[in-house]
């Protein structure tokens, strides 16, 4: 659930499509600026670096919009949220602190982070197409309620992600509560087992 | 727009069946007479010396602060006081044995103050007495023999409104006046102490004149119940303290009264909807909603300084319609500040 | 007198439509983090409102200079990353004279504040909606007003959602999602222009 | 005997939190006549649907967050009933509950519940539904037009242009200002009878449940803007403030307790500012009604103007009696709850 604070990508991503688009443009970022900042490694400052790695991933940005693996139309629709998907600090603080990992834990660690972060938005987006269109991935989804649109507003994405994270963080709260008893039961029969 | 301004509350102050009679004595309860000399002073002879020294063996208290007489008539005359206050304020509900002497047993009063005047040398004299609006029907007189009473209205607290400049006045209650006139005419100690017994489960709310040292339950039992109390008080029902166990609290030289209730305050389940009314009310102008959310959250820190100048006058708690305990923390929180600064 | 409501309209925009709106106050997951007095929040948001207007100015300045080359149009968005790096290293130094150690701001504070994705989207955003030079400057001026006010804001409600009880899956980040949810509905509500994306 | 430990005060006012809240209730009982009076029973069910709706939700959420819920808590109902009369009497049952739970279970029960909510729950509640359907909540009835319980497709009802509406259109509303006075206009189903209303808000005022000082502020603030930025000649000021819900919430909104400042100084700075916008934004914005969102957002500012006034009111304090004070802390530090020392 990391990255969960991504305000551009919250606003931009109305739609599933725009949510992929959005999610695949930040993992991109993420991944170039991972590898930009291991091979910067401990030659350049931290202010530096940051510069660096971000200007890295604004120029991979570009080369991927230009390179048309995405639709125009899409791109276009998205306007200034397709750069400053990559010139954020939460993909930045992503890809730069974890200099003191060895190289795979830290490919791992921002690999998942990608993949939440890709989850969240999906769900995310989906909800919000559902709710104000009534489509997913642009076809039309048979729902009986009335649309709302303002599930498409910046302000409801907020707040949906708001619940979102709350209801993932009770989640996570009951899976260690669950291991934590799992735990306490092993160790106790260990003790019972060496009392008998 | 003032942020500050004196506020406090309007109390409905259920004084009248206290007021209509004098100072009773109850009869299962009879005050033992106990002198410390046989030779009697001649009033009109007194100086400072001679007073403070029959105030000290008569064992006189002041009832309003809890203070041995003698020494505050020994600071008056140090000082040089310019004037007596007689503190016949009683501006809590219920409390009236201050009052119910002013108007019962003003001559004794009277003398009292004379007494009092001539030894030290002192100018001026003033009674203040509290009234508001909700007793209009009590007759307060505008005079006390040759003293002039004067009438303090408003809301309560009056206490810190009237008094400004303290260190030039001589403030003395008037229960400890009606001792000190006692212990100058008939060398008699300080053995009872006038107390408002009242509540709702008291059959006969009066001003009772009882003797020190008698437990709060024996009070109760001998002014007669009329229904088990579920809480007993002692002392002014804002600033009083709850009893727990009646029959180990005696009644001591400042006790000011006794009340009892057949209510009990049950938690209803409020939370504070920030209503603002603790706000409009504090005599100081403090914020307690503003504490009270800071206190929750463990700020005391921050509590500490927001509530320095706490009195614990209680009319937070009191208009408060979530019924939370505010002008105990704060006070609490208030005095820890206190203490904190002292230190440092 | 045209060119002066146009100005200020361009303000106007700028200040409320622009940051609230999107939202574009709170930059990362934890607004508190640079700065945890409301002074320190006003100072920071005016390095950011130094950073972003200098910014404009700068890719202004490119815009005018290479608009006819031919690499322009890919190479922008790079090239107006670059003007706010720029800016942002030429007023370091500043900064750092200013408020360094001071209001609870570290140096990776200072750097996460004046140097961020709401920064550059306020050039991002004036460069696209603005083709006259001056509009575009004041359109800065504007969200960075507009960005500062709402970092204001948020921080308040931060600290009153602190003394608060919040149930605690709601706590922090959730919360404070919720908040910004409702105020720039709220705002959203009040101008009721239709949103830019 | 032994008895429970008390802490003083020994006496407390009979006042509770369910009094404050059922004063509220029992002044919105003759609105829902009124609006009955105009639309028939269709506006009780409304109403009827909100307040169960808003009870239902409040209390699943309090039972989630594992609280017990207070049966004397009625805030939820003040919610529950606020929101159907902002509405027209022909508004669709779903808006009304999708209104009251976004009120309930986004507004209100995430920050803590009762007392700890930053927004006013009725008033998030309504901006949602303006948002989300703008053309379902700003289309009125024409009063005395009687509408059918259950509202079918084809159902035809008389619509008419409320003098908000005219006003946004740049025109003066044909009715009098005795229509509107009398409430004999188009518009939202509780707020267009101006005398009932300020009949209600002199009964609040005497129980003091609320300040009426505030909602006077509001007034004079929107009135000076409407007098100063006339949108249409002559009497527009008079029509602006009687127009719209704008006294509706000037009453049962922006004294809400909770989400108001205390001390009196910012209580009319914030009731003077939400007049000036609410009546600005009604020039400015895209909506007729403002008054909603500006309520919402002078909301986010309340806890700014708590904190400058316990600032002047320290300050004060300090010089009053400022021996009693103790010098060894800086004055700067009371204001900054967040510092770090802490």
């Amino acid at each position: 659930m990391l990255g969960l604070g991504l305000p551009f990508a919250v606003i931009a991503s109305t739609t599933l499509k725009r949510g992929a688009l959005m999610s695949a443009l930040c993992c991109a970022c993420a991944l170039v600026g991972f590898f930009l900042a291991r091979l910067l490694g401990r030659h350049v400052s931290d202010t530096l670096r940051v510069l660096l790695v971000s200007l890295g991933a604004v120029c991979a940005v570009g080369g991927i919009v230009q390179s048309g693996v995405f639709s125009r139309v899409l791109i276009d629709g998205l306007g200034a949220y397709v750069p400053l998907a990559a010139a954020n600090m939460i993909l930045v603080s992503i890809a730069v602190d974890r200099q003191e990992q060895p190289f795979s834990a830290a490919l791992r660690g921002v690999c998942f982070s990608c993949i939440g972060f890709t989850l969240a938005m999906c769900l995310l987006s989906v909800i919000r197409e559902l709710l104000s269109l009534h489509t997913i991935w642009d076809r039309p989804v048979q729902f009986s309620a009335v649309p709302i649109s303002g599930a498409a507003l910046p302000c409801f994405g907020f707040i949906l992600l708001g619940f979102f994270a709350a209801f993932g963080r009770t989640l996570g709260r009951a899976h260690l509560r669950i291991l934590i008893r799992r735990t306490l039961r092993a160790k106790r029969e260990e003790k019972e087992e060496g009392i008998g | 727009m003032r942020e500050t301004g004196y506020k406090g509350i309007l109390l409905e102050q259920n004084k009248e069946p206290l007021l209509s009679r004098g100072i009773r004595e109850l009869e299962r309860l009879p005050v033992q007479e106990a002198f410390f000399s046989e030779e009697r002073p001649d009033p009109a002879q007194l100086n400072a010396s001679r007073l403070q020294n029959i105030a000290y063996e008569a064992q006189i208290i002041d009832e309003s602060d809890g203070v041995q007489l003698w020494k505050k008539l020994a600071k008056a005359s140090r000082d040089g006081a310019l004037a007596i206050v007689v503190d016949a304020l009683d501006d809590e509900p219920y409390i009236s044995s201050q009052l119910c002497i002013a108007l019962w047993m003003d001559d004794e009063l009277e003398d009292a103050i004379t007494i009092v005047k001539d030894a030290l040398g002192i100018e001026r004299a003033v009674v203040e007495i509290y009234r508001n609006l909700t007793d209009i029907d009590i007759r307060i007189p505008s005079k006390i023999g040759n003293y002039r009473v004067r009438r303090v209205g408003g809301t309560y607290p009056a206490e810190l409104r009237v008094r400004k400049n303290e260190s030039k006045l001589l403030i003395i209650g008037a229960c400890a006046l009606i001792h000190l006139y006692r212990a100058v005419t008939r060398c008699r100690i300080q053995t009872t102490a006038f107390v408002s017994v009242a509540g709702d489960c008291i059959a006969n709310p009066a001003n009772y004149e009882i003797p020190l040292d008698c437990t709060v339950a024996q009070v109760l039992s001998a002014s007669g119940l009329i229904a088990p109390p579920k809480r007993i008080v002692t002392g002014g029902s804002m600033t009083g303290i709850g009893v727990t166990d009646p029959t180990s609290v005696r009644v001591r030289p400042a006790t000011r009264g006794i009340l009892a209730f057949a209510e009990q305050f049950d938690d209803l389940g409020f939370s504070c909807i920030g209503c603002g009314r603790c706000v409009d009310v504090c005599p100081q102008g403090l914020s307690p909603y503003f504490v009270h959310k800071l206190l929750r959250a463990h700020r005391r820190g921050t509590a500490r300084r927001a509530a320095e100048g706490c009195n614990c006058c209680g009319a937070c708690s009191y208009v408060c319609p979530a019924k939370l305990d505010l002008s105990h923390r704060i006070y609490e929180v208030a005095a820890d500040g206190r203490r904190g600064g002292e230190e440092t | 007198m045209n060119d002066l409501s146009a100005v200020f309209s361009a303000l106007a925009a700028g200040i409320i439509l622009q940051n609230v709106v999107l939202a574009r106050a709170f930059f990362s997951e934890d607004p508190n983090r640079f700065s945890r007095t409301y002074r320190g929040t006003l100072r920071l948001g005016l390095i950011t409102a130094a950073v972003a207007v200098l910014a404009t100015v700068f890719a202004v300045a490119l815009r005018q200079l290479f608009a006819q080359a031919l690499l322009w149009a890919p190479a922008r968005w790079a090239a107006y990353f670059c003007c706010v790096a720029v800016s942002f290293l030429l007023l370091r130094p500043l900064f750092a004279r200013l408020l360094n150690g001071r209001h609870g701001v570290s140096d990776k504070g200072l750097l996460y504040a004046a140097f961020n994705g709401a920064v550059y989207g306020i050039v991002l955003l004036s460069m696209a909606n603005y083709t006259s030079p001056l509009l575009a400057i004041v359109y800065a001026l504007g969200c960075s007003i507009g960005l500062t006010a709402a970092q204001l804001l948020i921080h308040a409600g931060s600290e009153r959602i602190s003394l608060s009880a919040v149930p605690r899956p709601f706590a922090g980040l959730p919360i404070l999602l919720i908040y910004i949810g409702i105020l720039s509905l709220a705002i959203y509500g009040l101008v009721g222009h239709q949103l830019p994306t | 005997m032994i008895l429970n430990p008390q802490s003083p005060p020994h006496i407390r006012t009979r006042e509770t939190n369910a009094t404050l809240m059922g004063d509220t209730i029992i002044s919105l009982l003759p609105l829902y006549a009124m609006a009955t009076y105009f639309y028939g029973g269709r506006a009780l069910l409304l109403g009827l649907t909100g307040l169960l709706t808003a009870l239902i939700s409040d209390m699943a959420c309090t039972m989630i967050a594992g609280r017990v819920p207070n049966l004397r808590d009625f805030s939820a109902a003040v919610t529950g009933l606020i929101l159907p009369l902002l509405m027209p009497a022909s508004i669709r049952y779903s808006i009304v509950i999708v209104a009251v739970i976004f009120a309930i279970v986004v507004a209100k029960q995430p920050f803590g519940g009762v007392g700890e909510n930053i927004f006013n729950p009725a008033a998030a509640g309504m901006a949602f539904a303006i948002v989300c359907w703008p053309a379902e909540v700003f289309t009125y009835p024409a009063p005395f037009e009687k509408i059918p319980i259950k509202l079918a497709a084809d159902t035809a009802i008389r619509t008419a242009t409320s003098p908000a509406q005219a006003l946004a259109l740049g025109g003066l509303p044909n009715q009098t200002p005795l229509d509107l006075l009398m409430g004999n206009v188009p518009g939202p189903m509780g707020t267009t009878n101006i005398l009932v209303l300020l009949t209600c808000l002199l009964y609040l005022t005497v129980r003091r449940t609320v300040h009426g000082r505030a909602t006077l502020a509001f007034l004079a603030g929107g009135a000076a803007v409407a007098v100063l930025f006339p949108r249409a000649g002559g009497l527009a000021a008079l029509y602006e403030l009687m127009s719209g819900m704008l006294l509706f919430a000037a009453i049962y909104m922006l004294n809400d307790p909770v989400t108001s400042p205390k001390r009196s100084a910012p209580m009319l700075l914030y009731s003077a500012m939400t007049g000036v916008l609410s009546i600005m934004f009604r020039h400015l914005g895209r909506y007729e009604e403002s008054v909603i969102f500006a309520l919402l957002v002078m909301n986010s500012t309340v806890w700014l103007l708590d904190l400058w006034g316990e600032r002047v009111a320290r300050r004060e304090r300090r010089k009053a009696h400022g021996a009693q004070t103790d010098p060894g802390l800086p004055q700067e530090t009371g204001v900054h709850v967040g510092d770090p020392e802490e």
